[in-house]
């Protein structure tokens, strides 16, 4: 994954688009490195969200009337965004979720509740977040199947010597994992992973919440069959997210969640689901947060998303340069060139939540927990880490703010 | 009917074709037909075909069912443009030109209402000739065959 | 339900509050009578989210610093507004979710699939929306349990005689229904099914989605084992709704959404859940999204929900009446003073489409459809209905606007 | 230490509390036990208590596990607030006089850090004495028991 440095932002001109840097913290310039837990919305976005509630609100798809259509069509122009985004073949296989979360429980109930059984086997790696971890571990456990999980070595690669084995003896039928890990940073080639997935038949279940703020996702040269997105995570509004997932398999699917709008027809002795992708959309969509989203696409989409990688891997080469400093301090994870703007670490012994403490009273943000990876921390040894991660509008000059915080932190508890 | 976006919308033919739709009926023993529905106001319309001598030739078409006004006129017209035609050409058939035919601008709602006849119609032509499935079908299931 | 005449709101004054009303449509006055299919936005609402996101944006729960505390005492606080709305014993008894629909789809889900199997029965009405109808369908058929259905007299209300019957020739283990009806307006007294729904031993779930927005809903009054409402239908945002749930239940569920935060522990071989509300909320909360719907109750309860529904039954007998003029009409549902601010009504044989369009060109905005309610449209013989809907910003003078629009639909049939 | 807010938090006695935790160690066949976990950040903190002779006052009580400092200093401060006091009067300790002991301004996810002592000794003496459960956790698992 190689740093393209033609294309080049400007995050001092675009951080003038995120209002949230327009105040100061405990006095303090606001340094807000946590972004990959959420990111900070621009004008743009919280604008064409107001204008659409006072233009065009209305629920979608079933009213005749102007502000009904005008509402749908924003939703639906929202879809076609979201497909364009992910270079996905239609719109009608995009999905509008609350997050990508409920992206992966969807496949996990509506997929695994009718496709796996005694015998099979899902599999996913040490490195996952909770969310690509705990439904298919849940849904494996009620339906009888397997629940295995490949180790990662330093760098956050699972170790595919152990693939063999696998296969021998299970009958797999789910692998899911990451395509961005959102506490080591590591971007995965998955692509011996998703031939192996479609060798044993299985399908190829892609969280990509953390890999789709920060670089350009393409379902179609990923291979696979699902992949989950967030739309906070990458200048959207809460409460909404996106699943792709192949045609031919998302009609073959039971629905997940019933009610009105999926429906073709109802009545007491049968029901029968609506099309793509309607089947998958229970209730009253969550209308704004989508048209807000599809901002997002824009917005994204004007700055660059090899832009924003290529700002990314700069901070984060500079991040790990500059933390490398601090004495005490152990760094995880993969060399800059191979992860997105995230590093995580420790600083001797001290706990994450008196380090993120301490540097919140210097206005410097970052995460101290188990960044939804107990796991991986299982295997790190540590109950927690902290974690600073980037974004289109961090500056070199927040890096040294926290690199100075931290000194103060040393002093503290020296 | 003094608005001209009423009047445009609900000109003379669409209210002749709904009042008077012609095809309307049963064609018992068809040799082709389908049942469709509109899931947004659960109207439904069947559509029968009886072909010619060559099997292929559309000899009789005709429509039963329910709904508005839209719905009605289009697949009334429907009828006048595809009798004589063949299956395969009917399968062809571009939805422009029966929205050329229905000539008034029509939104995204009711366009479903509008083609609701056409789909129906090639999926009847689809059961019987295995002719190709309209754009949005083919693989989607735009409409539950029923 | 008598009418309080004591508190009295002005719709007028009100009005003045949703910048959807500063616009024509078609050149005409908006006349929007569909706010039982979703409200128009207060600008104090839309402002209560923009400051949110412009000051105190970040993930919640997880986050030591500023902007995290922030977010995380925003939701709660709206969390604890929900609580009050509601009149719930304990706000970690409110799970935010993206709608009813959803919260419905939880119960039936986490509750049904532990609980119901082969001999069991769920119960619902004919009166009932999808969403309360296909979740329960759904679930009973996939565990083997009987799905029944009360009839309803014309009034709406369920036919009481069936249910010694049903409970004799089987093991009810659920009751659903609404509270008030989205398409006939029917204000229930759910008391006596309540009590069955307890004798029997079954839970009792209510859809409360139409009710919320439009009189008190208390959920110790009602007696109901969990209630559903949903925030864009009250003035709140698209995107966020809540389930109440009585705590030993809940606790004693399983989770339904599984994934990040809803943990409290998460290894290979063995996952424990969260205590109440995180178990059931899974992934990054709709958080902008509540914090609007904790506005909206602040709006709500500014106006009075008495006062609201005061004028909605105003309206609704102004509407009975002047509608009745209209020749050829028929009217659905119960006498004013049983019904909320809705009336489902044909005209002649004209197809509600038809009509609704035709309105919509005058600046009226009405449903045309089966409102999500086909078991009702079966009962009542048609494949839709038209229906205008009115809230606290509906003023008489849109219901003169409508009645004139439908003379005008009977001319273009004439 | 410039910072008045730094300088508040990390007070010298918090710190000291950190550096030399009172009662830190484990107590052999000890008459109550328990673990709690902070599911924030995994921290696990296990409480046990030895009670005298009345088989009512706690004789001895010690701690082990891992934690942030604010945690490791209030569960320290506890191991001294409590011992000698009965069962009883342990279970009804008001968390606020644990705050006042601890003297600093808490966030409420910090609160969470602070609380995990006392509420895993609670639920320790809940579980060999039947004395009630902090107000959280009656009927609510704010701790899950492990
Ligand atoms: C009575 C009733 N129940 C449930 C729903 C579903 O609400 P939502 O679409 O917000 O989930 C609605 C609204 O459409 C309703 O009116
Ligand atoms: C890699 C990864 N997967 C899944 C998630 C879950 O995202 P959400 O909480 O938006 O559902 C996150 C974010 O926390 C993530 O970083």
């Amino acid at each position: 994954m190689a740093v393209t440095a033609h294309a080049k932002l400007d995050a001092r001109a675009l951080r003038r688009d995120f209002p949230i840097f327009e105040q100061e913290m405990h006095g303090k310039p606001l340094a807000y490195l946590d972004s990959a837990n959420s990111s900070q919305k621009p004008r743009q976005v919280l604008d064409a969200v107001d204008r659409f509630y006072e233009t065009s609100y209305a629920n979608v798809h079933r009213a005749v009337h102007l502000l009904g259509e005008r509402a749908t069509s924003a939703l639906e122009h929202a879809r076609v965004r979201v497909r364009e985004l992910l270079n996905a073949p239609d719109a009608r296989e995009v999905i509008f979720v609350r997050n990508a979360t409920e992206g992966i429980n969807l496949v996990a109930y509506s997929w695994g509740l009718n496709n796996l059984g005694p015998g099979d086997a899902v599999v996913v790696t040490e490195l996952e977040h909770h969310s690509n971890f705990v439904p298919w571990q849940y849904i494996a456990r009620r339906q009888g199947a397997e629940f295995l999980m490949l180790t990662i070595d330093e760098n956050g690669d699972p170790d595919l010597s152990e693939l063999e084995a696998v296969a021998r003896d299970h009958t797999v039928k789910v692998v899911a994992t990451n395509l961005v890990s959102n506490s080591l940073g590591t971007i995965h080639d998955l692509a011996p992973l998703v031939s192996w997935a479609h060798e044993q038949g299985a399908i190829f279940v892609c969280d990509a919440a953390q890999a789709a703020p920060h670089m350009k996702v393409d379902v179609r040269a990923i291979g696979a069959d699902f992949v989950a997105i967030s739309g906070h995570k990458m200048c959207g509004p809460s409460g909404i997210g996106a699943l792709w997932g192949r045609g031919e398999l998302l009609r073959a699917m039971e629905p997940f969640l019933l009610g009105g709008h999926m429906i073709n027809s109802v009545r007491v002795d049968k029901t029968t689901w609506g099309e793509l992708p309607h089947k998958f959309e229970a209730g009253t969509s969550p209308i704004a947060e989508a048209v807000g989203l599809g901002a997002a696409v824009d917005y994204l989409e004007a700055v660059g998303l090899d832009a924003i990688e290529a700002h990314e891997h700069e901070l984060a080469a500079y991040a790990l340069g500059r933390l490398a400093e601090v004495p005490g301090i152990t760094l995880y994870g993969p060399p800059a060139e191979r992860r997105a703007g995230v590093v995580s670490f420790n600083l001797g012994d001290i706990h994450p939540h008196d380090v993120a403490q301490i540097l919140d009273l210097q206005g410097v943000a970052i995460r101290a927990g188990h960044h939804c990876c107990q796991p991986l921390m299982q295997k790190l040894g540590v109950a927690a880490t902290n974690r600073a991660s980037f974004y289109l509008y961090t500056l070199p000059e927040e890096i040294d703010q926290l690199v100075d915080g931290l000194h103060a932190v040393r002093k503290v508890f020296a | 009917m003094s608005d001209p976006a009423l009047e445009s919308l609900y000109r003379e033919v669409i209210l002749d074709h709904y009042k008077n739709p012609r095809g309307h009926g049963v064609i018992e023993d068809a040799d082709a037909e389908a049942e469709g529905q509109n899931p947004l106001c659960g109207d439904e319309v069947s559509v029968y075909v009886a072909f010619g001598e060559d099997g292929e030739t559309i000899d009789d078409v005709k429509f039963s069912g329910r709904g508005c006004a839209i719905s009605q006129a289009a697949t009334s017209m429907l009828m006048e443009m595809t009798k004589g035609r063949t299956a395969q050409q009917v399968a062809e058939l571009d939805k422009e030109e029966l929205l050329a035919e229905i000539g008034v601008p029509l939104t995204p709602v009711r366009l479903k209402c509008a083609m609701l006849g056409l789909t129906t119609l090639k999926v009847a032509l689809h059961k019987a000739k295995g002719t190709p499935l309209p754009e949005g079908l083919a693989g989607f299931d735009d409409l539950e065959l029923t």
